[in-house]
Formats: structure tokens, C-alpha cells, sequence
């Protein structure tokens, strides 16, 4: 073997090394004094790797804290692979989301697919069957040939990836601003079902029980992957970057199948997936969870590359890879499974009792490390907050009125804005269909799959609007949880529970941290009064370039349950004559929203207000009017106001609509208050419906002209144009800006 | 009546096509691994879609030599019913039991839509409770279904009524718009569009349901006159 | 060991959309001197040199597995001999 | 105009799923004599041969377009003089 130049534990101290692999001084000190020594190479890289921000959330634990994770069906809150909640039937739900930022800002593609990879493995991991994907996208404008191509790169790695599997991707979210130019977002989320008799955990239990390892060949890839995605990005990064992972989804698929059936074998004690430090996390979180130690020999590990040192081993990112601990004596039954499916797999390690992971190689000790010093014990700081200046001089803006020109050329601009136009050239790319359980395919409010040998589905969502936390953490992260909960009960959903994904700057600038601690308390507050505790996450900082943090945002996902296929709806008006209300009153509110954009360019003002107690004593009406099949459509009134959600019930439909509506136009039609919603009702149902939904107000009807037509009080012409237009300008759009740069 | 659902590594459609045979055709159906010789005691074979081998080099360029084709090329001699679907079009295809091949969409995009598809030919024993010229919604899913054949073979393909579907409007830049086709022997059919995927009006469209139906009528009507 | 390099190219008459769409790229970024443009495959491979009917043999694999025949051609060269 | 040939092949550490997949399957065919399979693009384009600098002007268009540095190498070759 050739000799690897590895610096020795003296070089690594005096030369001050470690604050190459992240770690701080003081860190390396509580380093020294743990292992009562001076650490080798590979075992500062354990240390450095299990201590960034994306294992350890050193940063973010305090600010975490604050969530409400409890409630009467959460089987699991966060701390596993994903949380599981009750749906009944002696089923549970089983979900999270999680960020591929900075891989899919140097290699979109593989960036993006790898991201859907690991949140699969994740949910697979708990022994759950994924059932579907989900996503939420950030770019710059898109009118830079750099974003177009990360857009496009990033949407057809997910693709590549999620079709390749065989999971559907059945909903998301793209939004485009400047502050996402260096530093795209993209976050997957993965929603899987299970028996509550399958339900694994991640723990390394039973003094001597065999550590195997299944799945994809250790490379050289993504060495140090994690500490990458706890730095800002900068030209360096480039420079820097680890060996970018391929995704190898025909693996994935190989190591689902296979370890869904491992599941079903009592053989089997825990299973993990190899997410970011690889080897390293999945053993040292295995065993510290059980109260256990890990000893592993290196030499067995399956490597893709000759001559691998243990700190490459150990740090790899390489995808499609599991860590299980299985019975001792028992490793054969596992083997059969693993054989059947063409797969790698070898016993590396045993559990011991002395809460240490311990690593040969080459028949020497490579490093020895008390386990929970890793995982349990890493360092965790409060860091300074301070409100940013730009805050109160946002509260300090009135709300004002907006002039615009043309009402209809208004409308028709807003349709085009990237971020309200239709996501169809997106999802045309996904298979939002295989498994044969999408009822509700992307398009509208949220997506819903049956759960097959039930009546009932599920409604799954992904949102986030975070220009209102820009202008108000707290306000905005209302907002978040609330409009994801709107999109779940416009399909006939009960609102479950949330992941969250927090993508936000560099958390070591008090202004970062102020947007992430309230906003944190802003979705707390909402998620106690709608009664959507938080079952996991994912937590992304240092969304930088050169200095220019990202908006702060954190994404929802979230997960309702519907009770009978019944009461699936969609936003789309169904039948002409049907009476069109919207329920929830309108005031002038234009901050962050999207006709503030498309007029000045600029994001200011004063988020949207919200009043938590209305929006839930709404949701639960208009739920109930649903289950009770007097809603013919429902939808959720959002970014471009009153105008924009209605021109979105009628698109893709072959009606029109006929409504008349008072008070001051340009507020009316696009301010974007909240908590509104827009149904359309059958004639019969009026009744009943008014009865239970007082607030809501009758605005005129579904037609069969395909018109869109909008009159004032004393039947003025406000907007009057073809729903055909309408369509062909909200779907054209996006298509349009990538056709531009081409010519 | 008994189908098989070939299982190749990496298919993904197959628990689809399961459900759409037991689920709504109400008869029996197996899964069968790619490993197996022997498909004795099936009546039908159906090749359901996915990514086989990861559609690694070419789709379904790998699966061609797993040990089920041999019984699977057999069992086409033997006249028995076979339907490839999206992968299990492009394996057939490969394998030489359908000629032509399936290239990369146009557009250079995988498309996922529901599309009219028209019926071109219903008298085959997939087809023949369509009505000729009817026009059926069935969803797409493929990257690479563009379909390809020299001219020579295409006018074979015409002259021998061999067309089965063609689109509506064309997603991918197939020739002629074929979208699916039979052998001369008239019982093996691949197409592109997924009808194991309509079979249920809750997802949209339950037109798919007529090819299911379709093989089983004519199966039972072979074996009345047998019996 | 020797090293095997084989290139698959569609054939002629075969539509080449990934081969437009580059070519589209190139001359959108000011490349107007580039035409016919076409994209194919390229492998590499270590063959045993022991093996017997190297030459043989690789066509095979050619002809079986690593082109199809209806829309494709190859060609193939087999290179020096390399320590693995 | 002159026929350029570019050769893309994945970067030494890259993992590469198809190499892989296409190796187990002639394995499974029986040839085992092949190993280390890695699965590149070929492409073949035309240049006008009074372009300013063609070696530059091939190597720009590599970088940017016909492969991704990121995870790719490239090498090209500058071939005969051919009629359109
Ligand atoms: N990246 C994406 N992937 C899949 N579906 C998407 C994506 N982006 C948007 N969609 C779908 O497009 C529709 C509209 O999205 P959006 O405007 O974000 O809706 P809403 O404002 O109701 O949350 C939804 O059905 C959504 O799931
Ligand atoms: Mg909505």
C-alpha cells in the first residue's frame, strides 16, 4: 500500500489543520479534551464532519427547541430518519423534507437527484413504502442563461431520478427571485406509508450483533460534503468542492425493494441510511441512540477505488448506502435478501457495550472515539440575534394602493409572472402517476393519493412565501404554515402535521439569526393553533453568495388526511351555474406581494397581517362544508390576489366565470390579504351552505361562455376577456423566458 | 384466465399492472422474476414499464437477455397474448420480437400526460372491443418512446395493418404517430401509452380497461371452441 | 489487460435531437462555424488480453449488447495493452 | 469545413452507474474477460475551416457546452478536410 501523506496529530494541532475541515479552536480543545489526546487525521475529520451544522445543528438546536412536536397521532417526532403520524387503519404516515442546495448549485443535475435519493433512503429507512415526492425550488430571475440552466438541469435531475425509481412526483413549488441567483434552493421531500407493526429505528442494540453494510461501493466522493454545506458559497467553492456524487437511482430502487423485504425479518435490529458523513453518522447515531458502541473493520468495507485511507472511508458521501444491525448468526437470512437483488453486501462491524467507535484497519486501531461525543454531545451555541435595520423601517411604510393602468393587461401580466404562472412545463417532466394512486395530479391545491385498501387518501403540499418572512419573520411564518394548511383542506383534508425545511444566510450574522429565531416563532405559533405539530426537518444555513444572503425560507411540507375519497376536491369549477363565493374579506395590503414586484421591482412594506384564530375557524367550516359534499370547488386565495385565484379555477377548464365585486378595484382584484378562499357551490347546496359559512360572500357564477368576466357594483366592466387568453398567456409564460435566451 | 407481470430489476409499473388485472379485471394474476425459465401455466404475459437495469445504455437493452426471455420468446411462438408497455415495449423491441426501435422524445424531455390515442386496428385480440377509429384517453410516460423504423419497415407495418394505436397529436416525433404496434403473427403488442394506467375512472380515465377485457374475451372465446 | 475503445453513432437517417439541440447551443453563444452536429457513445473497456478471439469477441459484444443494430453503427479500436 | 471528433468521458473518481450496469451485464453474458467499463460520449461536428483559431475554439466550446467540468473530461481530435 502506498503510503498516505496524512498529517500527524502534532501537524494537525500546530499547524492548526482542523480549521480547515471546520472545526474551531475551541472545538479542537473540547476535542483534545474528550478523546484525552491529540486526535489523528481521521479522527479530526469524524470530529469536524459530526460537529458542522449539517450534522450537529450546533446553530440551530436552540431556535429548533421552540417547535410544537407533539400531538395524539405523531408516532414519531423528529430525532429519526423522518416523523410518523397515525392515519388509522393501523397505517401511519411517514415524512420529511430536506435541502440539496449547494450540490445543485455546482452540478444542478446529480445535485438535485442525489437530493431526491437521500430523502427516499430516508424514508425507506424507517421500513415505510415511499408513495410519493415532493419538492420546493428557488432560482434567480429567470432571465440569465446560468439560471435557466440550473433550472432546467435541476428540474430534469429530479425527474431522472424520481421517474427512474418509480415514485411519483405529485406536487411543488418554483419560485423565482434575485435573491436566489448565486444560491438556489432545492428542497425534496418524500411522503411513504407503513404498517405500525413495521415501524424501525435507527439503534445499534444487542452486544454483538453484526453491523452490515448493503448497497453501493465507497468512493471518493463527497468527501466532506457535509462541512461543505455548512460554509457559504464563494468563488472558492468552486475550487473546493468535493467530488461531486453521481446518483445511481437503478441502485436506489434495488436498495428499497431489498430493504422492505429485510424489514419483514425479525433478524433485523436497525436500520439507517448513509446520509451526509456517511459511515460515519449512520454508526456513531446507531449506536449512541441504543446507548452502545459501534467497532468496525475498515478492510470489509466495499470500496469503488483502490487504496482508500480510513478518513476517506469514513467521510465518503458516495450514494445508495445502508448501515444495518442484524442478529448475530442471523447475517445469511439478510444475505439471501441482499443476493436476490444483486447487492453488496458485507458484515463490517459488531455492537459492543463500551459506547465507542472503533475502527480497524489493517489490523490496527484507525480511531476511537466515545460515540456520544459525536452525536448526543456535540457543542451547541446561542448565537447573537439583532433585528436588521431594514424591519422597522418596513413597519414603519403604510400600506398603499398601487396605481395600474389597464385592470385586464394587470391580470394578464400577472399571470406571466414566473412565479404565479402555470408549473406544467415542471411537472409534464415528472411521472406524477406511477403507483397508480395520484387522484389529484399537480395542478391543483395540493396533490392526493389514495392509500390503497382504505377509503381514505392523503393530500400532500410544499410552500413557502418568503418575501412576507423577508418583511416579517414572525408574520410570515404564520403565513407559511397556514397557506400550506389551506392547500390541504381546499382538497378535503385534515391538516396532520409539517416538515419544515429552514434555508436561510449565515446564521453567525445576528440579522440571519433574528429571521431564523422568529421566524421559528412565527411557525410555531401557527403549527399550536392549527394543531400541526412538527415531526422533522432539515435545517440549511449559510445560503450565500458573496455576502448576499437568500430570502429567509422556510419551506413547509405539509400532509392532511382525507377521510373518504368522497371528499377529494379540486380547485377547478366543475359546472356552469354553480354559485362562486369567496369567504374572508380583503384589505389593502400589497407588501411582498406580487403586483408590488411586478410594478417597482421592489420588496417592502409591511407583510400581509394574519389573525390565527380566524384562519383556523375558517378552515374547520369549510372542511366540514366539504366533507359534507356541499363544495363543488375550493381553492386558496394567494401570491396575485382575488383575480389570480379565480382566473386559476377556471383555467383548464372549458367554462367561464361571471362575478361582480365591489369596493376599490386594484385593492379587490390583487391584493394578497390572507385567510380567503374562493368556492364554488351547486344551486341546491346554497342553503346549507350560507347557514355554516357566514363569512362567506356570493359573488356572482360559474358560466358556461368561457369568459372571464369581472363587474364592478353598478356593473361596470372591470376585466372581460376569454379564459382561452387567460390560459394561453399563464402557460406560455414560463416557456416563453427559456425560449428567449436560445434564439 | 392467468396473466404473468414480468418483475425485471428496476421495473416499476408492475404493481400497476397487477392491480389493474386483479383490481379491475378481476382475474388472476402472478408476479414473475426475471430469473425464472418458465412461464408454464400463464395465459398472458404482460411487460409492465419502469426503468430495467436502469435503462442504463439502452432502454431495455439489458433486460433482453434475462433467462424469463427465452420463455417469453417461446411463448410468442406459441401464440400466447404478450403486452409490452413503455419499458416492456422497448424490450421487446430490443429483443427483436417487434421490430423498429424507441429513441429519445423530440423534445429531448421525459412527458407525462394523458393523451388521445386512436385505435387503428381493433381487430386484434387486444383491441377488439374498440371501435375502429375510436379515440381513447390513456396516459404517457417516457423519455424515449419516440418510435423508429426505416421506411421498408414501415410500409410492412401499414401494408400489414400492423399500427395498432397512433396519437392524437404527437408528444414525441414518433413516425407515422405510432404510438403502438403488433407483430405478424398478431399476438405480441407494445405501445407507449399506459393503459394499465386507466383503469379506473377516481384516476382520470378508465379506457385503458378494453385491452384487459379484450385479451380475456378472446381467450375465453378460444377456449369454448377448444372445449 | 489491452484497453478497448468503442464508439457508437447513430446511423445516418436516424433523427439526432440531443445532436440539434447542441448544435442550437453552440450557434446561440456565437459558434456559427459548427454544423452536423451529431451525438453518440463512447466506452472504454479492459479486455483480458489472454482472452482468445479478442477481435471477435468484441464485435460480438458489439453486435449483442453495446449498439443496437436498427438505429445504430459502431466501430471499435483496440489499444495498447495497460497494467490495471 | 473540417470533421472534429470530441471524446467526453467521466472524471476518474466519478462514479458511473451505466459502466457499471454494462459490466455486470457481459459478465452475465459470459465475458468475463471485460472489466473497468466507463461510458462516455462521442460527438462529431463540422468546422469551417477559415474559423479564426479552431484549436481554441474547440477547446471554449468543450468547456462550455459539450461537457460539464464539474464531473467530465474532454479530449477532441481535429480530422481530415471534408465536403459538406
Ligand atoms: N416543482 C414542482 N413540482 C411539482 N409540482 C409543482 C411544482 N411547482 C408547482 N407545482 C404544482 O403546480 C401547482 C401550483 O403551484 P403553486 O402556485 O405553488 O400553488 P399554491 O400557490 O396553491 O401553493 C400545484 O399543484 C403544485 O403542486
Ligand atoms: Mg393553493
Amino acid at each position: 500500500m502506498p503510503q498516505t501523506h496524512e498529517p500527524t496529530p502534532q501537524q494537525i494541532k500546530e499547524q492548526q489543520l482542523y480549521r480547515e475541515m471546520g472545526l474551531s479552536d475551541e472545538e479542537f480543545a473540547k476535542v483534545e479534551e474528550i478523546l484525552g489526546r491529540m486526535p489523528n487525521y481521521t479522527e479530526t475529520g469524524i470530529f469536524a464532519v459530526m460537529w458542522s451544522e449539517h450534522c450537529s445543528y450546533k446553530n440551530s438546536k436552540p431556535v429548533l427547541r421552540k417547535f410544537p412536536t407533539s400531538g395524539s397521532r405523531v408516532l414519531q417526532g423528529p430525532g429519526e430518519g423522518a416523523g410518523i403520524v397515525d392515519i388509522g387503519d393501523k397505517k401511519a404516515v411517514v415524512f420529511k423534507i430536506e435541502s440539496h442546495n449547494h450540490p445543485s448549485a455546482i452540478e444542478p443535475y446529480q445535485g438535485a437527484a442525489t437530493g431526491v435519493g437521500g430523502i427516499i433512503r430516508d424514508i425507506f429507512s424507517m421500513g415505510a413504502r415511499p408513495i410519493a415526492m415532493l419538492n420546493s425550488l428557488r432560482f434567480g430571475e429567470l432571465d440569465t442563461s446560468r439560471t435557466k440552466y440550473l433550472f432546467e438541469e435541476v428540474v430534469a435531475g429530479i425527474a431522472g431520478y424520481g421517474n427512474c425509481i418509480g415514485i411519483p412526483t405529485v406536487a411543488g413549488e418554483v419560485q423565482f427571485d434575485a435573491c436566489y441567483e448565486g444560491n438556489p434552493l432545492v428542497n425534496a421531500m418524500c411522503v411513504g406509508i407503513i404498517d405500525h407493526k413495521d415501524i424501525k429505528k435507527g439503534q445499534a442494540k444487542g452486544v454483538g450483533n453484526s453491523v452490515i453494510y448493503v448497497g453501493a461501493s465507497t468512493g471518493k466522493d463527497g468527501i466532506h460534503g457535509a462541512t461543505f454545506a455548512s460554509e457559504e458559497l464563494s468563488e472558492a467553492s468552486e475550487e473546493k468542492r468535493p467530488a461531486v456524487q453521481v446518483g445511481d437511482p437503478f441502485m436506489e430502487k434495488l436498495l428499497l425493494e431489498a430493504c422492505l423485504e429485510i424489514i419483514q425479518s425479525d433478524a433485523l435490529v436497525g436500520i439507517q441510511d448513509m446520509g451526509a458523513a456517511g459511515l460515519t453518522s449512520s454508526s456513531a447515531e446507531m449506536a449512541s441512540k441504543a446507548g452502545m458502541g459501534i467497532e468496525m473493520n475498515l478492510d470489509q468495507v466495499p470500496q469503488r477505488e483502490p487504496n482508500m485511507t480510513p478518513y476517506e472511508m469514513m467521510l465518503s458521501e458516495s450514494q445508495e448506502r445502508m448501515l444495518l444491525v442484524v442478529q448475530k448468526g442471523r447475517e445469511e437470512e439478510i444475505f439471501a435478501i441482499t443476493q436476490k437483488y444483486d447487492l453488496e453486501a458485507s458484515v463490517v462491524g459488531t455492537v459492543t457495550e463500551d459506547k465507542m467507535l472503533r475502527l480497524f484497519f489493517k489490523g490496527e486501531v484507525a480511531a476511537e472515539i466515545p460515540v456520544d461525543a459525536l452525536a448526543e454531545e456535540a457543542p451547541v451555541y446561542n448565537k447573537p440575534s439583532k433585528e436588521p435595520d431594514y424591519f422597522a423601517k418596513f413597519r414603519q411604510m403604510e400600506n398603499v394602493e398601487p396605481e395600474v393602468e389597464s385592470l385586464e393587461e394587470t391580470l394578464l401580466h400577472l399571470l406571466e409572472q414566473t412565479t404565479i404562472a402555470s408549473k406544467e412545463w415542471v411537472y409534464d417532466q415528472y411521472d406524477y402517476q406511477v403507483r397508480t394512486n395520484t387522484v389529484v395530479c399537480p395542478g391543483s391545491d395540493a396533490a392526493v393519493l389514495r392509500v390503497r385498501g382504505t377509503h381514505k387518501a392523503l393530500a400532500m403540499t410544499t410552500d413557502c412565501n418568503s418575501r412576507y418572512i423577508y418583511l416579517d419573520p414572525v408574520e410570515g411564518g404564520k403565513i407559511a404554515v397556514a397557506e400550506a394548511a389551506r392547500n390541504i383542506v381546499c382538497s378535503g383534508g385534515q391538516p396532520l402535521a409539517i416538515t419544515d425545511c429552514l434555508n436561510y444566510g449565515n446564521p453567525e450574522k445576528p440579522e440571519i439569526f433574528w429571521q431564523l429565531e422568529k421566524s421559528a416563532d412565527g411557525i410555531s405559533e401557527a403549527c399550536r393553533v392549527l394543531e400541526t405539530p412538527v415531526i422533522g426537518g432539515n435545517v440549511s444555513l449559510y445560503n450565500e453568495t458573496n455576502g448576499e444572503a437568500v430570502y429567509p425560507t422556510p419551506v413547509i411540507g405539509m400532509v392532511g388526511l382525507i377521510e373518504d375519497l368522497s371528499h377529494i376536491t379540486t380547485q377547478y369549477f366543475k359546472k356552469a351555474g354553480d354559485l362562486i363565493y369567496v369567504i374572508g374579506g380583503t384589505k389593502t395590503e400589497f407588501g411582498g406581494s406580487e403586483l408590488q414586484k411586478m410594478l417597482t421591482g421592489k420588496i417592502e412594506g409591511k407583510a400581509p397581517a394574519i389573525d390565527l384564530t380566524v384562519e383556523k375557524d375558517r378552515q374547520r367550516r369549510l372542511l366540514r362544508m366539504i366533507q359534507a359534499g356541499w363544495v363543488a370547488s375550493a381553492h386558496d386565495v394567494s401570491e396575485g390576489g382575488l383575480s389570480c385565484a379565480l382566473a386559476e379555477c377556471v383555467m383548464g377548464t372549458n367554462l367561464g366565470l361571471d362575478v361582480q365585486l365591489s369596493g376599490s378595484m386594484v385593492t379587490t382584484l390583487f391584493s394578497e390579504s390572507q385567510s380567503r378562499f374562493v368556492v364554488s357551490v351547486k344551486p341546491e347546496n346554497q342553503a346549507a351552505f350560507e347557514v355554516t359559512m357566514t363569512d362567506a360572500l356570493q359573488i356572482g357564477q360559474v358560466t358556461d361562455d368561457g369568459q372571464y368576466q369581472i363587474t364592478g357594483q353598478s356593473n361596470e366592466k372591470w376585466i372581460q376577456l376569454p379564459v382561452s387568453e387567460l390560459t394561453r398567456r399563464w402557460k406560455g409564460a414560463i416557456p416563453k423566458c427559456l425560449q428567449k435566451s436560445k434564439a | 384466465m392467468k396473466y404473468a407481470v414480468i418483475v425485471f430489476p428496476g421495473s416499476n409499473c408492475d404493481v400497476d399492472m397487477y392491480h389493474a388485472i386483479c383490481d379491475e379485471l378481476g382475474e388472476e394474476v402472478e408476479y414473475v422474476w426475471h430469473t425464472k425459465s418458465s412461464l408454464a401455466g400463464f395465459d398472458a404475459i404482460l411487460l409492465p414499464g419502469g426503468f430495467t437495469f436502469g435503462d442504463y445504455l439502452r432502454c431495455g437493452a439489458i433486460a433482453r437477455f434475462s433467462p424469463i426471455m427465452q420463455a417469453i420468446i417461446e411463448a410468442a411462438k406459441a401464440g400466447k397474448p404478450i403486452l409490452g408497455v413503455c419499458n416492456g415495449f422497448q424490450i421487446l423491441v430490443e429483443a427483436g420480437l417487434l421490430p423498429g426501435a424507441l429513441v429519445r422524445n423530440k423534445n429531448l424531455k421525459f412527458i407525462c400526460r394523458h393523451i388521445n390515442l386512436i385505435v387503428k386496428n381493433n381487430q386484434t385480440l387486444f383491441t377488439s372491443l374498440y371501435k375502429k377509429g375510436e379515440v381513447i384517453d390513456i396516459p404517457i410516460a417516457h423519455g424515449e418512446g419516440s418510435y423508429y423504423c426505416d421506411e421498408e419497415t414501415l410500409k410492412s407495418l401499414q401494408e400489414n395493418n400492423q399500427i395498432v394505436f397512433s396519437y392524437d397529436s404527437n408528444p414525441n416525433g414518433s413516425v407515422d404517430n405510432i404510438a403502438g404496434i403488433i407483430n405478424e403473427q398478431g399476438n405480441v403488442l407494445g405501445m407507449m401509452p399506459h393503459p394499465e394506467r386507466a383503469v379506473d375512472a377516481l384516476l382520470g380515465s378508465a379506457d385503458g380497461l378494453k385491452i384487459f377485457q379484450s385479451i380475456l374475451a378472446n381467450w375465453r372465446d378460444t377456449h369454448a371452441a377448444n372445449a | 489487460m489491452r484497453k478497448v475503445k468503442v464508439y457508437v453513432t447513430l446511423k445516418e437517417n436516424v433523427l439526432d435531437p440531443q445532436g440539434s439541440a447542441v448544435e442550437h447551443a453552440l450557434h446561440s453563444l456565437g459558434y456559427q462555424a459548427v454544423s452536423h452536429v451529431r451525438i453518440g457513445k463512447y466506452m472504454e473497456l479492459l479486455v483480458d488480453e489472454n482472452v482468445e478471439n479478442m477481435d471477435e469477441t468484441i464485435k460480438e459484444m458489439c453486435e449483442k449488447i453495446l449498439s443496437n443494430p436498427v438505429i445504430e453503427d459502431y466501430t471499435y479500436e483496440i489499444g495498447e495493452v495497460v497494467s490495471e
